[in-house]
């Protein structure tokens, strides 16, 4: 054993020098400065990912005299809070950092920032999909908070819902989930709207896949309670589920046996679909319009035309993607960071064509309008033969939404 | 004894030391991160995580194994936390008052820990490692739906807007390093919590003046032999559930300071990964289940983070992805726990073997130790 | 009256009582809008796909290796038995048991190595076990990302390269078992006979096997290893046995969960698995050194029993999210009961 | 094992142990008090029947000793404050006249508007209850139709014009 641990050590020691001096000869770094960016790994948030990479892809790796220095937190970033505050302020060792992109920004991530700005006050700080509340994320010295339009969205969904022909809405969480400010208060609005809609809604509890039954006792809940949830409320209904993994098998049974799709918590076409129905998006790599036409095609396939919507482009994807460019342009000189037409068109580089609505946050009881924190959303489509866009941005959300408090 | 028999045995003994230093050391280079940072890390880290590995000893001297059970301190804490943000109550008095409110519910943990785990002699670590869960679950059910319905919870920015349950996550702006600030000293461009190290540097002589206490010394011999420690009259289970019930309110101690340096507590989460975190340290640091020190503790605390802080940089610059490093991160972090465990259960095996030779030679000493690893080794077999 | 009392030891409160719970549940569900055909209908399934990795903790069990935390090795053969057989591209029943037999000779491997360590720790087995498991688990998210598999419906659509995190089994073996002389009754109840014969007849096999002379000698080295040395039984060698067959069952067992499940889960998802299986013997009623068939089929069924019915009923009687709440701190409690009871085999 | 207690020892560790309580609720009361944060709103404008006015050319107002602040005509200033005595010093940006004021806090008082002309001229009460207003965002100043974008094409991509499959 004592032989074995010699060994052992021996040859960690012996690969990890070999491959650090391996990669020292690269070469000096070119890039005058860096981007550092923050994203789920692939289990986790594959879009946020992506953004990454293609960011990579423009702009190249730090390690290769590039620009983008790409960094992931951990799976359990929840219990790991100390890992992911760690990692984002070891960004802001590197001299050259001159901007920071963290997407999602989940819990960790205002003290991370708050970390940064007394280290290094020049380093931007750009958040995308906050998962604090809105008021910590603002007060942690964030240049720019991008989140998706909970308020609005809360409307919208329904509002689409009805469009499609539900008769009943279906929200599917669970205790941790309906612990975060967004998520408590969108369910509010939805139950409201569906009111004045004339929808019936309901309330359908899933195991955590944070707690002892994991990832696989969650999905396989909703795979066998799916069913059950279609013939108990009917085909004409409507299901939204606040998490990404319980989506995936949440639209593998709607597609086998009825109810209405509109969009996921954090849409995009590869957002459950392509696991739900095992397709090969390899030719299609990075063009969207293809991937949403493949899926189309296989949605359609499977007789699931005008019951499924998504946004036509990766909203994970975009935020990265388009965060990044936007710190790019602001770090240039090309863009100021308090401008949203700058961060739009950032964005929008990402998303040719599509229709997106933003605005600044209002906090809903002080009605104090927040300069650093932007709610987006774009419109819904909706897959068929031929599948069409929900003018979902062109809706205006009654007033009252905007105030509502949830009640017990 | 020949030179070259106690150079082997100094690399057993330290095996999982010298593994791990080497692998830091090696580590560090590719990870690309200043030695400034590191060091500045380090000693963040050393305040901040202390505390809880400490929480740890006392249940090793009296043969508890791993205390697992220490995430119900954490929870305890965090309710005290909690309370004190509810009332905002700031700085070091919110601390402190955090503190004391967690003391009582803490001791109470403690209490319920040990007589679990009195009923559950030999094997100690699991049955704690599934209580943690149990509580975890009262912990949810007070936490998300007894406070603010049932409890008064009165301010609105911790408790959801539906009337119950508190955020998901608290923002400890008011208590946020609070014990740090309160006497920083910076050397050298190293910023230096003076008043967490010193805590700690108390609490440190309290554990060395405990163990000569007549308590201290009866824990040992609870650890040593409890069947012997029964028959000299020591009460056995009593003594064990005072040592976990020590541990766990150093834990909620502990917690607390871990979260006032964090600035931030995720209200349903912080608490998962302490005890994870606390026993690998020790074990990183060269203790075992049935033998601590103060020094394991803080080597391991500085080994263990300086891992952590630097493999996810470093296997994402030796395999060129993110997404690797972070679980490169992660296998090392659990490995490691893995082959101290294996490295020390063979240890105490060798060491029985060793003993057998030793009682030929008259060596009383080592062959108590060999019996003791051997009673180990059956423990969990019968 | 002695009967029952002698019915009540045997069985044991702590079932007696989840087992009146379960009724309970059932009996609520119609009145709360919970389908009583379609639930009993998912219990089977259930206990179906978890019923093997219960199994699996039986041989070490009885050998005194105590309950395998580290199942997920057992699991992580099976996956790669599975993903190899998808990568292959064998489909149906040919899939399956292609599956299962990519996944053994993995198994036994790794059985092999892991039985190794458990013999150098012995009493330390059920911590260093978890922490393997972990380890393990965490080594093969690197390598799932890395290993050159091609098959299209495997890797992520985005990037052509590494696998996802749930892959479909559609059109490959996807309830091959459960479809194998299923009856339907209705539209919402069908009982997976496929499955639930493979089940009992691995069930029956165990049975046989701990009747045979290897099966006999290795309960012995559990029960008692003083003896056994005396008769000239190799304590390591029976060990080692007993783990190399739980991680044969446990590769098994996700391969029969799969086809049922209908998707291979990757990364972190087998991190809790060896839990529910645990906690499922344990509430059969095993101790950490004796278990029986009953109490792997008493006990998944059981277990399972409670983790479908509670979410639904509860959530549908009292219209909160709480019912997730009660079932962790229930489930777990009942583990708990089961770690502090004393057994009749020990002292 | 049954141990036979002395009454006097008991009696004894029972007042031990009700003094280490009392010691106990007595830290934590203490500990409330002490640390206990209040939120001062400093508002430097007129008053609303026009008796008293704000200071031309400002304050400087400090709280405690620290380090003060410039309160301007018609603003609102926020300050956190710890424990419940207070010592507010105001001078003039002028130059010439220094008020100090010694406040003290109830303990349950969360946010406190102090009125700087009140407190300058000495008149009570220079300190309220701060209620929070409850401000009815009117449409424009939100998220309407008026944010809506359309992203240019980039790239040369055509825009998502689904063809049917």
């Amino acid at each position: 054993m004592k032989k074995l641990a010699t060994v052992v050590a021996i040859a960690i020691v012996c690969s990890l020098v070999f491959f650090g001096c391996q990669k020292k000869e690269s070469g000096p770094a070119k890039a005058k400065y860096h981007i550092g960016v923050v994203t789920g790994t692939v289990s986790q948030s594959e879009d946020d990912l992506r953004g990454a990479e293609q960011l990579i892809k423009e702009y190249g790796s730090v390690k290769d005299g590039g620009m983008v220095q790409h960094i992931t937190y951990p799976d359990d970033f929840m219990s790991q809070q100390e890992t992911v505050i760690s990692q984002i302020v070891a960004l802001a060792d590197d001299p050259k950092m001159k901007a920071i992109v963290v997407n999602q920004a989940i819990p960790g991530t205002a003290e991370a920032f708050k970390r940064v700005k007394a280290k290094r006050a020049d380093i931007l700080c750009f958040a995308g999909e906050a998962h604090e509340d809105p008021l910590v994320i603002q007060g942690s010295g964030a240049d720019l908070v991008v989140s998706n339009d909970f308020v609005s969205r809360g409307y919208t969904i329904v509002w689409a819902a009805k469009q499609l022909g539900a008769k009943t809405f279906v929200h599917i969480s669970f205790p941790r989930h309906m612990s975060y400010e967004t998520m408590s208060r969108r369910w509010a609005i939805m139950q409201e709207a569906c009111k004045d809609l004339g929808l019936k809604s309901a309330f359908e509890t899933a195991p955590d896949p944070t707690s002892d039954v994991g990832m696989p006792g969650a999905q396989q809940f909703i795979m066998e309670k799916t069913p059950q949830w279609i013939q108990k409320y009917g085909k004409e209904t409507a299901f939204f589920c606040t998490n990404d993994g319980e989506t995936e098998p949440l639209l593998r049974q709607m597609l086998a046996y009825g109810g209405i799709f509109v969009e996921a918590d954090l849409p995009s076409p590869l957002m459950g679909y392509p696991g739900a129905l095992g397709i090969d998006l390899k030719a299609e790599m990075g063009d969207f319009p293809a991937i949403l036409k493949k899926v189309e095609s296989a949605v359609v396939a499977k007789g699931g035309a005008g019951r499924f919507g998504t946004w036509a482009f990766s909203y994970g994807y975009t935020l990265t993607a388009g965060i990044g460019q936007f710190a790019k342009n602001v770090i240039d000189g090309k863009a100021k960071k308090d401008s949203l037409a700058d961060l739009f068109t950032a964005m929008g580089k990402y998303t040719p064509g599509a229709k997106w609505n933003g605005a600044y946050y209002t906090d809903n009881s002080t009605g104090v309008k927040a300069k650093n924190q932007v709610l987006v959303f774009m419109d819904t489509y909706v897959m068929g033969n031929p599948g069409k866009f929900l003018p979902t941005t062109a809706q205006v959300v009654p007033e009252k939404y905007y105030t509502l408090k949830p009640s017990k | 004894m020949s030179g070259k028999k106690s150079l082997g045995r100094f690399f057993t003994e330290n095996a999982v030391v010298i593994i791990f230093l080497a692998l830091t050391i090696a580590a560090i280079p590719p990870s690309g991160l200043s030695f400034q940072y590191i060091i500045q890390e380090m000693i963040t880290r050393l305040g901040r995580n202390t505390f809880l590995v400490l929480a740890l000893l006392l249940p090793i001297f009296a043969g508890m194994g791993l205390n697992f059970g220490m995430t119900l301190g954490a929870m305890s804490g965090q309710i005290g936390l909690i309370l004190a943000i509810n009332w905002n109550i700031g700085g070091v008095e919110g601390l402190l008052f955090a503190a004391l409110v967690g003391t009582p519910i803490s001791v109470l943990m403690g209490y319920i820990c040990g007589a679990v785990l009195n009923k559950a002699k030999g094997r100690e670590m699991v049955t704690g490692y599934i209580l943690a869960f149990f509580i975890n679950g009262v912990y949810q059910f007070v936490v998300l739906y007894m406070m603010g319905s049932i409890f008064p919870i009165k301010n609105p920015a911790i408790v959801l807007s539906r009337g119950y349950g508190i955020r998901n996550t608290l923002n400890l702006e008011n208590v946020r390093q609070s014990l740090d600030d309160l006497l920083m000293l910076k050397v050298g461009g190293f910023l230096i919590p003076v008043a967490t190290f010193l805590i700690i540097g108390l609490l440190c002589v309290f554990v060395v003046w405990f163990k000569k206490t007549k308590l201290g010394q009866d824990m040992r011999a609870v650890g040593h032999d409890m069947t012997v420690a029964e028959a000299a009259g020591v009460p056995v289970d009593r003594t064990r559930i005072i040592a976990i019930i020590i541990s766990t309110v150093l834990a909620s101690f502990g917690q607390i300071i871990f979260l006032q340096n964090m600035g931030n507590m995720a209200t349903y989460n912080a608490h998962d990964q302490t005890s994870f975190f606390a026993v690998a340290a020790i074990l990183v640091g060269g203790a075992s289940v049935k033998k601590a020190s103060i020094p394991n503790v803080i080597i391991g605390v500085i080994l263990l983070h300086v891992l952590y802080v630097v493999t996810p940089r470093a296997g994402q610059n030796l395999f060129g992805s993110a997404m690797i490093g972070e679980y490169f991160r992660q296998f090392i972090g659990y490995g490691v726990i893995a082959l101290t465990l294996v490295l020390y259960a063979w240890k105490a095996r060798q060491g029985a073997a060793r003993a057998r030779e030793g009682l030929r030679g008259g060596n009383s000493a080592t062959a108590a130790a060999g019996t003791a690893a051997a009673d180990t080794a059956k423990g969990g077999a019968k | 009256m002695d009967k029952i009392k002698q019915f009540v030891t045997d069985f044991g409160w702590p079932r007696i009582i989840i087992f009146l719970f379960l009724l309970f549940l059932f009996i609520a569900a119609p009145f709360v809008g919970v389908r009583i055909d379609a639930s009993i209908s998912d219990v089977f399934n259930r206990f179906g796909q978890n019923a093997l990795f219960v199994l699996a903790m039986v041989p070490m069990i009885q050998s005194g290796c105590g309950l395998n935390f580290g199942l997920s090795i057992g699991i992580i053969a099976g996956l790669i038995g599975s993903t190899l057989s998808v990568q292959f591209g064998l489909t149906g029943l040919m899939g399956f048991f292609g599956a299962v037999a990519l996944a053994i000779p993995f198994a036994v491997i790794f059985g092999w190595f892991y039985g190794l360590l458990l013999n150098k720790v012995k009493g330390e087995e059920m911590t260093i076990a978890m922490y393997v498991g972990f380890a393990g688990v965490m080594f093969m998210c690197i390598m799932w990302l890395i290993l050159p598999y091609t098959n299209s419906t495997m890797v992520w659509g985005y990037a052509g390269k590494g696998l996802r995190t749930t892959i479909s089994v559609e059109g490959y073996y996807r309830q091959v078992l459960n479809d194998f002389w299923a009856i339907r009754i209705g539209t919402d109840f069908i009982f997976p006979t496929g499955m639930l014969l493979f089940v009992v007849f691995c069930a029956f096999l165990m049975w046989l096997f701990l009747r045979t002379k290897t099966g006999t000698a290795m309960t012995a080295v559990g029960s008692n290893p003083d003896f056994a040395r005396a008769s000239g039984i190799s304590a390591d060698r029976m060990r080692t046995v007993s783990v190399i067959i739980s991680t044969v069952l446990g590769a098994v067992g996700i391969v029969v969960f799969q086809q049922s499940y209908g998707f291979i889960q990757l990364y972190t998802a087998p991190l809790a698995m060896p839990f529910a299986a645990v906690a499922a013997i344990l509430i059969g009623g095993a101790s950490v050194n004796k278990a029986t068939m009953v109490n792997v089929l008493v006990g998944a069924f059981l277990f399972q029993g409670l983790l479908t019915m509670t979410p639904s009923v509860i959530n549908s009687a009292l219209k909160t999210d709480i019912s997730e709440v009660i079932r962790i701190i229930v489930s777990n409690g009942i583990i708990i009961y089961a770690l502090t009871r004393k057994t009749k085999v020990t002292k | 094992m049954k141990q036979v207690i002395d009454p006097k020892v008991r009696t004894r560790r029972l007042l031990v142990r009700a003094a280490l309580i009392v010691v106990f609720a007595g830290l934590v009361v203490l500990m409330f008090n002490l640390g206990k944060l209040h939120t001062f709103i400093l508002d430097n404008k007129n008053l609303a029947d026009g008796s008293l006015t704000a200071a031309r050319g400002g304050n400087l107002v400090s709280i405690d000793g620290r380090e003060a602040s410039e309160i301007y005509p018609g603003e609102r200033s926020m300050e956190k404050v710890k424990g419940q005595r207070h010592t507010i010093t105001v001078t003039s940006l002028s130059g010439t006249d220094k008020v100090v004021r010694r406040i003290s806090l109830d303990l349950d008082s969360e946010m406190m508007l102090v009125s700087l002309p009140r407190l300058i001229a000495g008149k009570e009460p220079y300190m309220e209850v701060f209620v929070p207003l409850n401000v009815v965002t009117t449409a424009e100043e939100r998220a309407g139709t008026d944010n809506s974008f359309t992203s240019p094409e980039a790239g040369g991509t055509d825009p998502v014009v689904i063809p049917t499959p």
